[in-house]
């Protein structure tokens, strides 16, 4: 324990703007993957644990659409829709065979591909780890704002994790579309028989939940580096976020990733040596005073 | 009235499980009709509805709407081609405002009609004008049946299929309800419902099929029914 | 569970009630018989392959067939049944390296600091249902892993317990000869079999399934749910812990891993590919991902697909256990050929 | 499934052949000269997030087990490496390594296991009594511990304490020319990165005692985000930056210090920078990291070196890796042991083994020896350099110095209570 650091930081504006912004950092590269994972679970029932491949997978693709072509904004939109196009393929062809079956067959169909992907990432990438670079334009210094550092990348980062966040909620609130797959994570037997396609609300819900996650990956492509099996610690991040959130809460998503953020960016000051203990600890306190998460609903 | 039935039902056979609940069901509903599925309570009723409506699995049976066949097609097929359910329970989207619940419903109808729009909707309904952005969960037993059945209008049914809609629902409210049924017998709806509460549907339907311990035992017009006092006697007293 | 499959799995179960009464005497006798067989077989073969293999299937068959209680016959997903395990090895390693008691004293301390932690934890868990149990049981493993990592002094972090876990001799046992592990190995597996099978059997094994059936009806006829839930979350603990017991002394150690989620996963997969509505589909399961997973790691390195596509055909194109799949395909000629002899 | 890079094609066919012709293709061939061929089981991670490493140290044992066969084999036995996947896993490890032995019928183990695997290993080795060379866990404790020591246990890694004193004396030279008083640590929460780090500041202090470490961080091991890390380590403002991250985990570091300018306030040393795995990877490499070396092909600056590293890079079309080097040296030190007491037999090859001094590419002065009192590699080519973002990445490698390097271990054991 480091107690004395924490409250130094807690006392100095500089430490307080760096750290915090560290922790939305953090905390909204989070939201984007724990997010597609909520969504998938509100609507479709399913917990999907293979969600942290389509991390991967929005990072090898965007560094491979980097390489060959070097737009960073299309090394995005290829890493955010290549995921979506998997996605939908996966729940067409796989997911879609074990709705309304034993949770554990689902975690099984999951696990599976978790082996499944990891193995043909390495089969197309190789095992060893891979770097996509920084792009020029944000090879620049870092900014300062009242004293505390930030580099332009993660604004840009914090922005479109934003903005996709943004979106989202306008859309499921306002749009017809958004209102139908509300409706349809409350009800889908009744909304078949007003005449829609829920096989196709299902699928373009995995679709962009896998979107979204690929989206997070080709944005963290550059800072991080790439390998076979990087989604499981990524996973395990956006579980912890949405089991504190309420699964299946949009909000709840957003509010658990920026807890966890800022948990991981002050309790490291504080707790370096249990960090990650420390979000496992919130986890069960959570679970147990409130075992829907902190916005998540009474299950019927 | 057209020759062609709008719906027709043949020979349904219907399990849950091992046991069996419908037994070779048949049943047909003219243009302009409505036709009222009378019986005890278990004796098939409801699913005899969701069978039609491709909610339950039927092992065996026909159902056509409209000359073509639909029994085997998944419900929302089954939707497009024009039936319109109102479940036995209502099941409006609880977290919705009563204006987003019509949304939902909204779709063409099986040739392109376009007949119901929300503005018509609160011309027929209008009681659930001054609702329109209250969350439906909120709403009374009544005006929830009254949404359930604006909803489905909003998809422009050919066939209206209603379970029950008296089910649970106070005595004044039942009449409104009767009201808003005859209403829209006016304006050449095609309606089959599901009913325990005879006196609710004689009123209301121009034929009337009875069914009891899963089987079709007596079809004819409303009149008739009327005045058959040993069919009334033997299965729908209560 | 969906309705559907607890349906069938109630029902099998209650074909097997119907023709087994709980029948201890010969339970045992079969147990007896079973570990004479198994103490017999390293006269039959010199291979030390096939002993390993039979030490292995006692820790991993105990610890899945303990899990199965809660998943197959009480309902209760836990995703986090691992820590038990790691629990076991963590705790018998520990005192053997820093007591030197004998092997029972340690053996038997180990299982009452299982009792322990799991009465505490499952107090907690058990009040949760459905998805909410699992990532609860889930957050638990992983703080216990986390604990064991951090807590470098007493567990030795990452490299896990090193040195060896010292096996002194006792009653003429002595566990660092091969031969001895085996047969006490086998010894714990099948007493542990036997036990496990008494309590599925006996009117509260049938208090468990009515929970698992239908909770509210259950306590509609006054059985206290909550109570027997952490009844049998204990005691399946107390065998998974047994389970890693073994563990720790075959490989003579014990590392993070034992208590990582992927342990309480392994256990889900071996529980899928048996079955859970027999009570030794967890058996045959543990039989057929060891081998599994020993021949396909021999072959290939990609071994991620291989094992994906078997959990697939199991998961979407068998859609149940082989235990599950061979009884119903069993009942089912035994049905057509009782109405081809009416 | 589709491969997309031509290169890899032929790499990972290369690989593919390799390992079959090893393990299952050979297999009919030598039963024909079973009496002939001598097995050697190796154990190693070829799946999940290490499988870089594990790969690079069968191609380093291959490498050098053709050229064995090739003249002649062990005391005549033609070499078949058995090799199998533990996934990183230490029950797994240890589960392979006694099939290996008891199935498989190997009469000597490789054991390319990280830490924690090598310890499982290590106990089926004194279970088994099979000659058992650990090529890869550079934790200390494994041999310079002697509850640990097994006669038939051996270890040609590097190893953590001679790595710290190098790098400490280096670091402090550094430290007092540039006057770098404030330090901070970064380093991955396990052992190794708990016991490289404390052992490096350990001499770092003996050599330069107003030495002062003001923050320490401990990410976890494969952590995808180090943004909390380096924030923290801006806030402290260092003079300079210790850290043993290596791989992924660094190059993502780098990468995410890089965009907050750590790399320019601060001097940086990374004891597993001068890697290829992370130097070839690293798109923005900094300037002037110091690192010790791993393994790089110039250095030592000799034609050997450079010949096996070539040699290393045509076959499989990557450069070596740290693991690589270890493992090679193994299989030399087995040939040489066994011309020495011609025979394949593990414990004359143990016998053998002991004190054995050989040529090596890796050699500080051409020459490696296994050291008899506890049974590890010393004399291997250590030093520490600074960085540069192109070839030859660390143009000028300072050697750390032997003789001081065993005089502080022999100090280092006694304060441990090892001797």
């Amino acid at each position: 324990m480091d107690l004395d650091t924490l409250t130094g930081c807690l006392a100095s504006s500089a430490c307080l703007v760096t750290q915090t912004t560290s922790g939305f950092i953090i905390g909204m590269l989070l939201f984007l993957v724990a997010v597609g994972l909520t969504l998938i679970f509100g609507v479709l029932k399913v917990v999907n644990f293979s969600h942290g491949a389509f991390y991967m997978f929005g990072a090898y693709f965007a560094m491979t659409a980097y390489q060959l072509t070097g737009s960073f904004a299309l090394a995005m939109l290829c890493g955010a829709a290549g995921t979506a196009l998997l996605g939908l393929i996966f729940e067409r062809v796989f997911m879609s065979r074990v709705y309304g079956r034993d949770v554990l067959m689902q975690v099984l169909v999951c696990y599976a591909f978790v082996l499944i992907f990891d193995d043909v990432v390495r089969m197309i990438w190789g095992p060893e780890f891979k770097s996509m670079g920084m792009p020029a334009a944000f090879q620049v210094p870092p900014l300062f704002i009242a004293g505390g550092v930030v580099p332009p990348y993660y604004l840009l980062l914090i922005s479109v994790a934003l903005l996709a966040a943004i979106i989202l909620g306008l859309g499921l609130s306002r749009t017809r579309i958004g209102k139908v797959i509300r409706a349809a994570a409350h009800n889908p037997g009744m909304v078949s028989a007003l005449g829609i396609n829920t096989g196709l609300i299902y699928g373009g819900v995995f679709a962009l939940g896998g979107m979204l996650a690929g989206l997070a990956g080709a944005l963290a492509a550059p800072v991080r580096s790439l390998t076979p099996g990087m989604g499981f610690s990524v996973l395990i991040e956006s579980f912890i976020v949405t089991v504190i959130g309420g699964m299946g809460s949009i909000l709840g998503a957003l509010i658990g990733a920026l807890l966890i953020g800022m948990i991981r960016s002050f309790g490291s000051l504080g707790f370096p040596l249990f960090t990650e203990g420390l979000m496992y600890l919130f986890m069960v306190i959570v679970l147990v005073s409130r075992p829907t998460g902190l916005f998540g609903k009474e299950v019927a | 009235m057209s020759a062609q039935p709008v719906v027709q039902v043949e020979d349904l056979d219907v399990f849950y499980g091992s046991s069996q609940i419908l037994f070779g069901v048949g049943l047909s509903v003219r243009q302009g009709e409505t036709m009222a599925l009378l019986g005890r309570n278990g004796a098939g009723k409801s699913t005899t509805m969701k069978a039609i409506m491709g909610l339950a699995p039927a092992r065996r049976g026909k159902v056509t709407l409209r000359g073509r066949t639909v029994s085997g097609l998944k419900p929302h097929h089954i939707a497009r081609a024009g039936l319109g359910f109102v479940p036995e329970d209502r099941q409006i989207f609880p977290e919705h405002t009563v204006e987003d619940n019509l949304e939902i419903g909204a779709k063409k109808g099986p040739d392109g009609q376009d007949e119901w729009s929300i503005r018509r909707i609160y011309d027929v309904f209008p009681l659930l004008e001054p609702l329109r952005h209250r969350i439906a969960g909120r709403l009374s037993g009544g005006e929830q049946q009254m949404l359930a059945i604006a909803r489905t209008l909003m998809g422009n049914p050919a066939l209206l299929l209603l379970d029950e809609p008296s089910e649970g629902l106070a005595p004044i409210i039942v009449q409104r309800i009767g009201e808003l049924l005859r209403q829209l017998r006016g304006t050449g709806a095609t309606v089959l419902i599901a009913e325990q509460n005879m006196h609710f549907c004689l009123g209301l339907a121009s034929h009337a099929t009875v069914i009891d311990k899963g089987q079709i035992v007596y079809t004819s017009g409303i009149e008739e029914l009327k005045a058959n006092e040993n069919i009334r006697q033997r299965y729908l007293a209560l | 569970m969906t309705e559907l499959q607890a349906e069938q799995a109630s029902k099998v179960l209650d074909n097997s009630v119907t023709q087994a009464k709980p029948r201890p005497n010969r339970d045992a006798l079969i147990a007896l018989a079973v570990f004479v067989v198994l103490a017999l077989l390293p006269m039959l073969t010199s291979s030390k392959f096939l002993l390993d293999f039979v030490i292995r299937c006692a820790a991993y068959g105990l610890f899945a067939t303990s899990l199965n209680l809660l998943v197959g016959y009480t309902g209760l997903t836990s995703f986090g049944h691992g820590m038990f395990f790691g629990l076991g090895a963590y705790g018998f390693g520990l005192m053997m390296q820093k007591t030197g008691v004998a092997v029972p004293v340690a053996f038997v301390a180990t299982l009452a600091i299982t009792f322990v932690v799991a009465l505490v934890i499952g107090a907690i868990c058990v009040r949760l249902k459905e998805i909410y149990f699992a990532f609860v049981t889930l957050a638990f493993q992983m703080l216990i892993h986390s604990t064991i990592l951090s807590w470098v002094s007493l567990t030795g972090g990452d490299q896990g317990l090193r040195g060896g876990i010292p096996r002194p001799p006792f009653l003429g046992i002595d566990l660092s000869n091969h031969l001895h592990l085996y047969i006490v190995s086998c010894a714990l597996l099948v007493i542990g079999l036997f036990l496990m099978h008494q309590i599925a059997q006996s009117p509260f094994g049938y208090t468990l399934r009515m929970i698992r059936d239908n909770a509210t009806r259950a306590s509609f006829i006054g059985i206290d749910v909550w109570r027997a839930k952490l009844t049998i979350f204990v005691l399946a603990a107390l065998f998974a812990s047994t389970g890693g017991i073994i563990m720790a002394l075959f490989v003579s150690g014990a590392y993070p891993e034992f208590a990582y989620w992927t342990i309480s996963g392994e256990g889900i997969f071996i529980n899928m590919l048996g079955g859970v509505t027999t009570f030794l589909g967890p058996m045959v399961g543990t039989a057929l991902f060891l081998i599994l997973n020993d021949t396909v790691t021999r072959v290939t390195e990609y071994h991620g697909i291989v094992l994906g596509i078997v959990i697939l055909f199991f998961a979407i194109g068998l859609r149940k256990g082989l235990m599950d799949f061979v009884i119903e395909w069993y009942a089912q000629r035994r049905e057509r050929s009782g109405e081809r002899a009416s | 499934m589709t491969r997309t890079r031509k290169p890899g094609i032929s790499r990972r066919s290369t690989l593919a052949l390799m390992g079959a012709g090893a393990v299952t293709f050979a297999a009919p061939w030598v039963a024909r000269a079973q009496a002939k061929t001598i097995k050697v089981g190796m154990p190693t991670i070829l799946s999940g997030r290490v499988a870089q490493l594990g790969t690079s140290s069968r191609n380093g044992v291959m490498l050098e087990v053709e050229k064995v066969n090739a003249a002649g084999g062990l005391a005549g036995r033609q070499i078949e490496m058995v090799i199998r996947d533990s996934k990183g896993q230490p029950q797994e490890a240890a589960r392979v390594a006694r099939e290996l032995v008891n199935t498989d019928g190997c009469e000597l183990l490789i054991d390319a296991e990280a830490s924690s695997g090598a310890f499982a290993v290590h106990e089926v080795a004194r279970d088994l009594g099979v000659l058992c060379i650990h090529t890869n866990s550079e934790t200390s404790a494994l041999t310079a511990d002697p509850k640990q020591h097994i006669p038939n246990a051996f270890r040609t890694a590097r190893q953590g304490v001679h790595d710290s004193i190098v790098g400490g004396s280096y670091a402090a030279a550094i430290s007092k020319a540039k006057g770098l008083k404030k330090w901070a640590t970064c380093a991955p929460d396990y052992a190794y990165g708990r016991d490289t780090t404390g052992e490096f500041t350990l001499y770092l202090k003996r050599f330069a005692p107003d030495v002062e470490i003001i923050s320490e961080s401990w990410p976890k091991l494969f952590q995808p985000d180090y943004t909390e890390v380096v924030t923290k380590i801006l806030q402290a403002k260092p003079q300079a930056l210790y850290s043993c991250l290596w791989g992924g985990d660094l190059t993502s570091y780098i990468d995410q210090a890089n965009i907050y300018a750590l790399f320019t306030q601060m001097e940086v040393f990374a004891v597993n920078m001068a890697d290829y795995t992370a130097l070839t990877v690293v798109k923005n490499l900094p300037k002037g990291i110091h690192s010790g070396n791993r393994y790089i092909k110039t250095y030592p600056a000799t034609a050997e070196n450079a010949a096996w590293g070539d040699a290393y890079k045509a076959k499989y079309n990557e450069y070596p890796t740290n693991w690589s080097w270890e493992n090679a040296t193994a299989i030399m030190l087995l040939a040489e042991a066994s011309k020495k007491a011609n025979s394949a037999d593990g414990k004359k090859l143990a016998e053998a083994l002991r004190g054995l001094k050989i040529k090596s590419p890796f050699g500080a002065d051409g020459t490696v020896t296994m050291r008899a009192e506890d049974q590890t590699l010393i004399g291997y080519a250590i030093g520490w350099g600074t960085t540069i973002p192109q070839e030859p990445y660390v143009p000028e490698v300072k050697p750390g110095d032997w003789k001081t390097i065993l005089e502080l271990e022999a100090e280092w054991k006694k304060s441990k209570g090892y001797t």
